[in-house]
């Protein structure tokens, strides 16, 4: 054993489970419960509703006389009253499923979405020797003055490992509907996998202009270099002022838009949730399940949702970078950037996350479903392309305008 | 230590899985599928002669290339193939290799 | 790599492998075959190609496996549907799979060069960075990304595929193209005739 | 080495119909009426370029190589000498005067297009046979012209008489080209594989032809007797005569041009082209002279009784073939026997050129009163057309004297070379060919006569014939400058333009001369007498009538060998194919095939395993056997 783990950098290894520790378990799965929370009363305030509003801690059942409501809003609570529910309604398993695969594919759902914010870069880096002086106190041996990179596996091919493992989410999809052996589930996990199977085509090509003008595949590159030199969708500081620049741009908001409309395509949202379609489908391919299971293709949506933001803010809107840095003093030195900063990172990463998501959520309650051939018409004959055409203008317009 | 021997061998054993399944199993998409994992096993060989060539200190990506080329191959093989499946199975309701008889002298 | 992993992703290939030989469910079979490619396309990042290794993810596991169940599921092929094999069928595919085993085993050990390690051959990035800025066949990211000890594995890729492979790239573009279109006509019902 | 220059000349005329006939077949469809145009059109350019050719000199250019087989070669070359250069240009003349005739003779025809794309495709391999400098080379187009002659027979192929005679006249010719492809091949093999003419002639006048020539008289006459087996076929020489009547089953103008100026002509040009391996033994054309002796006066005996107009001109064409193919005998008699050199011009050829015109002018002429007649054919149901159709009249006239062999015509000058010829002949053979020659000279008399007086004179015996009118311009025409050239032809200087044509003799003999006017007058006379006003014939001969039942005697002898053949055949097949060849083969082949059966069961399992197997028994003896055998 002792040799089969001899390559093995132990603190690499502790850094890499906290970090994955912190990601899923702290920000994802909480920002997934309460997307659904602000799903909810965003929807309530677009339809002129409350929503969810006073979910506290339920102290009255113990005989005190309020509820406690934290921060004074009411329902704040609500996602963990949700989580709750799921967790103790009836598991029910239909007779006539394929029981193994029933129980599949939920997971299958759910672990490529977690899977892929591996790459993300959710903050520039930490250097934790800066806390030597504050723990100096307990006689451990402190931090080395090596800082940690905010990101869990840092890929030269960042992009390219997110739409592999997103794509087998497929699986669970597909599985979900064939193994609940029922119609309504059925159709719906083929219209999910062939809008997931379309789309990925346009999502891919939409990066590569991207991709052209980075030079470059790494994330973590990208965003240092977006840090430094102005996002692309906002290229204001650094090199961004070029004429190339704000000549390429044109470009970008184009591979933006593709982007963002394949993204909404591959998770299934609205105006494409075509797969559970309740007026012709039920629920779609999860109409079979219940509880914690339907929990899961719950929480496989809205990690999809959360990672494809994040991927949209790393690759367009600059990452984890504070805008306008440089004339903040704010920008990112490597080896150099005191712990705060790096925490001022991670929280700015996840701000833009936060925005994209309502974004999300505005699209979803203000705009009406797509007919399924209409859906297809758009992928195949508008999006695609569209994402085609725009990397051969980048590439031409790079021709004309290189970038330094 | 992991030598280019234990790919090959890992390789050779994948090649030798899939052949055994083309040979045992009557049904057309698990040969097919046992071809695909054949056409893998040889691209592991490849990218690891890859890797263990180097060429000027880094791997020799003339296979690599060649590895790509397979990939791609391989995929507009599976769509062809598959067509072809699913129109055999529309004219004889199965997809057992025995079932295709037309030819059989 | 440590050995450990080596282990690891060698016996998930080989181990779904075998399921899918051994699998009576198609579905089974289609998802160890994709697992199997997981497994596989983790050796190839062990072996720093990491751009073929996520292609094998994106090209057979993600869609080509799909495109698998997808069909398995739309003929509805039942576990019943096959007839078991017969047992000299069975027989003939161990004996041949167990002595092609034992031949390439011995071949392969028996070669000169297959004891080295990945450490007996080790990348030198820098070295090659330096040859590929003194020739200037290079692009600068890439010898950026040398100078740095880093493996510009995709770009370097993309610089073989782009400049030595352009024209076969073209080429399976077409042949990309000749399989749609083929697979269009094949899969397309004959019009019925109206009476 | 052949000459840029002029090589482009052949390559074109050799070239030109060839694309038209292509064109046209491949695209009739879509041409419709300009297809028409364009066969005429190139017919016309055919002749401007084999008329600048009368003005070049002899060369043999290579046009296209064409198979090569070790040291074996043969290409399409030309052979330009001043007999392909005349035969040339009767072929493009009369083939462009064809031309025009049939575009009022087919007007109304549906398949017109089909007719002259056939027509420009026989116009090709008619100017292959002629251009050609190899055997090889000639018996290519010989079967082409056999082909596209096929083609325009069976042009009306709905009526099943015309199906048949094209059926007649393909497999008759192929009896021939059986005997010449023997003949051609035992040439190949005693000249050592060079089968060009001029190598052929030099071979012959010292070479190892020469030599064989000498010691080999058997084999040479054979050869001899293979080559002329091709024109007994072709130009429809007896016993193979019996296609052409009934390839009158045609159009006209395919009569005209196939059946009096080329085709059947091709049979005495490649005869004369020949003429040294006939020359070569002295039997040999001693059959050569009496067969076509025979034919002439046969056919001529035949014409007499014959009713259909064009079956009279049919036979007399049989006739005039035969006495050309007797004057290739005699000059070979000639020639062998006293070692004569042989001149420059040939009687037979003469004949042959003076016969092409006026032959098809006549044909074009029957054509036209055909036409006029509403496709009637029996000279008994026509009569008094003098007054309706005179044109045709006058130019039907000049073409009657001219065969006829009225002094000062066309006719009578290579009559009477050919007549002068067998005269001096100091032979066995030659008094009594003279002798048959007078006589076929007087039945021509006759039947020409015959016919004229019964078509042209008198009342007119059915509505048709007194309905008749002129034939339009476009057919006229043709027949004007067809006139023109019969009487013009025999005059020195433009006989001299087509080299080739000019008469050999310049000597008269006062007994040819004699005789063949009297010959003439007795037979205008006999007509004359028995068919004016007549409107019936007098004379009833069943055995001329019925040509001497050849048709049947054939058929009974075909059924007969047939059967014989059949039930011989069968017996061997029964014995050695049946039992020795196929039963044996097959037992053994059905053992072994149910021992191979186990194998390939058509199981793809098994086919893999046994894939596999062998793979692993490959690399089995790759891998640790060849290297422990120690190379």
């Amino acid at each position: 054993m002792a040799i089969l783990l001899a390559n093995f950098d132990l603190s690499f290894l502790i850094a890499s489970v906290v970090k994955i520790v912190f990601l899923t378990f702290l920000v994802i799965l909480p920002m997934v419960a309460y997307s659904v929370y602000a799903e909810r009363r965003f929807s309530a305030v677009i339809q002129d509703r409350v929503g969810p509003n006073r979910t506290g801690i339920p102290l009255t059942l113990f005989g005190f006389k309020k509820d406690i409501q934290i921060l004074g809003i009411g329902g704040l609570l609500q996602p963990m009253a949700d989580g709750l529910k799921f967790i103790l309604k009836e598991d029910f398993t239909p007779r006539s499923v394929n029981t193994f695969y029933y129980w599949l594919a939920p997971c299958l759902t759910m672990v490529p979405a977690l899977m892929t914010c591996v790459v993300l870069p959710f903050g520039s880096e930490l250097r934790l020797s800066d806390l030597n002086g504050l723990i100096g106190f307990l006689g451990l041996p402190g931090f080395s003055e090596t800082p940690i990179q905010s990101v869990i596996a840092d890929l030269s091919v960042g992009p390219l490992y997110t739409f592999a493992i997103a794509s087998l989410g497929v699986y669970g999809i597909v599985l979900a509907g064939w193994a609940s052996n029922s119609k309504y589930p059925f159709l719906g996990s083929v219209r999910a996998s062939a809008q997931m199977i379309s789309y990925e085509l346009s999502l891919g090509l939409s990066i590569i202009p991207v991709l052209m003008v980075f030079g470059e595949l790494n994330l973590t590159k990208m965003s240092i270099y977006q840090d430094a030199n102005g996002w692309l969708l906002l290229p204001l500081w650094g090199e961004g002022l070029s004429l190339s620049r704000w000549v390429l741009w044109v470009p970008m908001m184009i591979s933006f838009c593709v982007f963002v409309v394949a993204m909404f395509a591959e998770t299934n949202r609205l105006p494409f949730d075509l797969a559970e379609c309740e007026t012709e489908l039920v629920a779609g391919y999860h109409t079979e399940y219940s509880s914690m299971k339907f929990a899961l293709f719950f929480l496989g949506e809205y990690a999809a949702m959360i990672i494809g933001s994040g991927l949209a803010v790393t690759l367009f809107l600059g990452g984890w970078s504070i805008p306008f840095s440089p004339y903040l003093g704010l920008d990112f030195e490597a080896g150099a950037t005191p712990l705060w900063l790096g925490l001022l990172h991670i929280a700015t990463f996840f701000v833009k996350i936060v925005v994209f998501i309502l974004f999300f959520i505005l699209i979803r309650w203000s705009l009406p479903r797509f007919r399924f051939d209409q859906l297809m018409k758009l992928g195949w004959l508008y999006m695609f392309e569209l994402a085609l055409a725009n990397v051969l203008l980048t590439a031409i317009l790079m021709i004309f305008f290189p970038l330094k | 230590m992991i030598t280019l021997n234990h790919y090959l061998i890992v390789s050779g054993i994948l090649f030798a899985l899939g052949f055994a399944g083309v040979i045992a199993r009557r049904n057309i998409i698990i040969i097919y599928m046992c071809l695909e994992m054949m056409l893998s096993a040889a691209n592991l060989t490849l990218v690891a002669f890859s890797r263990f060539n180097l060429v000027d200190g880094l791997p020799d990506y003339t296979a690599q290339a060649l590895v790509f080329f397979t990939i791609t191959v391989a995929a507009a093989e599976v769509a062809v193939g598959l067509a072809i499946i699913v129109a055999l199975f529309r004219s004889k309701q199965s997809v057992d290799v025995e079932a295709v008889t037309k030819l059989q002298g | 790599m440590p050995p450990l992993l080596f282990y690891l992703f060698a016996a998930l290939s080989l181990g779904f492998g075998l399921m899918v030989v051994l699998s009576r469910n198609p579905v089974t079979s289609a998802l160890s075959l994709a697992m199997s490619f997981v497994g596989l396309a983790a050796l190839f990042i062990s072996l720093d190609a990491y751009f073929i290794g996520t292609i094998q993810i994106l090209v057979y596991a993600g869609a080509v496996m799909v495109l698998f169940l997808f069909i398995i599921m739309l003929l509805d092929i039942k576990e019943e549907a096959e007839k078991r094999s017969s047992l000299g069928a069975i027989v003939g595919a161990i004996l041949v799979a167990s002595v092609l085993s034992v031949q390439i085993a011995t071949v392969c050990s028996s070669l000169s060069h297959s004891k080295q390690s990945v450490a007996d051959s080790a990348l030198k990035l820098q070295e090659a960075g330096a040859e590929m800025t003194a020739s200037g066949k290079s692009l600068a990211t890439i010898t950026k990304d040398l100078a740095a000890g880093e493996l510009p594995d995709t770009k370097l890729m993309g610089l073989t595929l782009f400049s030595q492979y352009a024209f076969h790239l073209q080429v399976i573009g077409l042949l990309l193209l000749v399989g749609t279109v083929g697979v269009v006509v094949l899969s397309k019902r004959e019009k019925e005739v109206a009476p | 080495m052949p000459d840029q220059e002029t090589s482009s000349l052949p390559t074109l005329l050799l070239l030109l119909p060839l694309l038209t006939a292509l064109v046209i077949l491949l695209g009739n469809k879509v041409l419709k009426g300009a297809s028409v145009a364009l066969s005429v059109f190139s017919a016309a350019v055919c002749f401007i370029i084999s008329f600048i050719l009368l003005g070049t000199q002899d060369s043999s250019p290579i046009l296209l190589p064409f198979l090569e087989v070790g040291k074996f070669r043969i290409a399409i070359d030309a052979l330009i000498d001043q007999q392909s250069r005349g035969m040339m240009f009767i072929v493009t003349s009369i083939g462009l005067l064809v031309h025009l005739f049939s575009l009022g003779y087919m007007k109304e025809d549906e398949a017109r297009v089909r007719f002259f794309g056939s027509l420009s495709l026989f116009m090709f391999s008619m100017t292959g046979i002629v251009l050609a400098g190899n055997l090889v080379m000639m018996f290519i187009f010989w079967e082409l012209v056999g082909l596209s002659s096929y083609l325009l027979i069976g042009h009306w192929f709905e009526k099943p008489s015309a199906a048949e005679a094209s059926k007649k006249a393909f497999l008759t010719n192929r009896i021939g080209d059986f005997g010449f492809m023997i003949g051609i091949l035992m040439l190949f093999m005693a000249n050592h594989g060079d089968v060009s003419f001029l190598g052929l002639k030099s071979s012959f006048a010292e070479g190892p032809l020469h030599e064989i020539a000498k010691s080999n008289t058997t084999f040479m006459m054979l050869a001899a007797l293979g080559i002329f087996m091709g024109a007994v076929g072709k130009s429809a020489q007896f016993p193979l005569h019996v296609w052409l009547p009934d390839a009158m089953e045609g159009p006209t103008p395919v009569s005209a041009l196939i059946h009096a100026a080329t085709m059947v002509a091709a049979g005495v040009f490649m005869l004369v082209r020949c003429s040294f391996v006939i020359e070569a033994s002295l039997s040999a054309a001693t059959i050569i002279a009496w067969i076509g002796g025979l034919t002439a006066l046969m056919a001529a005996l035949m014409a007499t009784q014959q009713n259909d107009i064009k079956r009279v001109l049919a036979y007399s064409t049989l006739s005039q073939l035969g006495y050309m193919v007797m004057a290739v005998g005699l000059l070979a008699i000639q020639v062998s026997g006293e070692h004569h050199e042989a001149g420059p011009g040939h009687p037979a050829m003469f004949h042959l050129y003076t016969h092409a015109f006026f032959k098809a002018m006549l044909f074009l002429g029957s054509g036209a009163i055909i036409y006029a007649c509403h496709h009637e054919q029996d000279i008994w149901k026509m009569g008094g057309l003098m007054k309706h159709m005179p044109v045709t009249f006058a130019t039907f006239a000049i073409g009657t004297a001219a065969l006829m062999g009225v002094p000062g015509l066309s006719g009578f000058f290579s009559k009477e070379a050919i007549l002068g010829l067998a005269f001096e002949v100091k032979n066995p053979s030659g008094s009594p060919l003279f002798w048959v020659g007078v006589g076929t000279a007087m039945l021509t008399a006759f039947y020409m006569t015959r016919m004229f007086v019964v078509t042209f004179f008198g009342k007119p015996r059915t509505e048709n014939a007194h309905h008749a009118v002129e034939a339009p311009i476009i057919m006229i025409f043709p027949l004007a400058v067809l006139a023109l050239l019969t009487l013009i032809s025999p005059i020195g200087p433009v006989a001299r333009l087509l080299q080739a044509m000019e008469p050999k003799h310049a000597e008269n003999h006062p007994t040819v001369m004699i005789a063949s006017i009297a010959a003439l007058i007795v037979g205008v006379g006999a007509g004359i007498f028995l068919y004016r006003g007549k409107d019936k014939d007098p004379l009833n001969i069943k055995l001329f009538a019925n040509k001497f039942y050849f048709d049947e005697i054939y058929a009974v002898i075909v059924q007969v060998c047939q059967d014989g053949l059949a039930w011989f055949v069968t017996g061997l097949e029964r014995l050695f194919v049946d039992g020795l060849v196929a039963r044996l083969p097959a037992f053994i082949a059905t053992r072994l095939g149910s021992a191979a059966r186990v194998l390939t069961g058509g199981q793809l399992q098994s086919y893999t395993f046994l894939l596999g197997a062998g793979v692993l028994i490959v690399i089995y003896l790759v891998i640790f056997v060849l290297p422990h055998l120690g190379h």
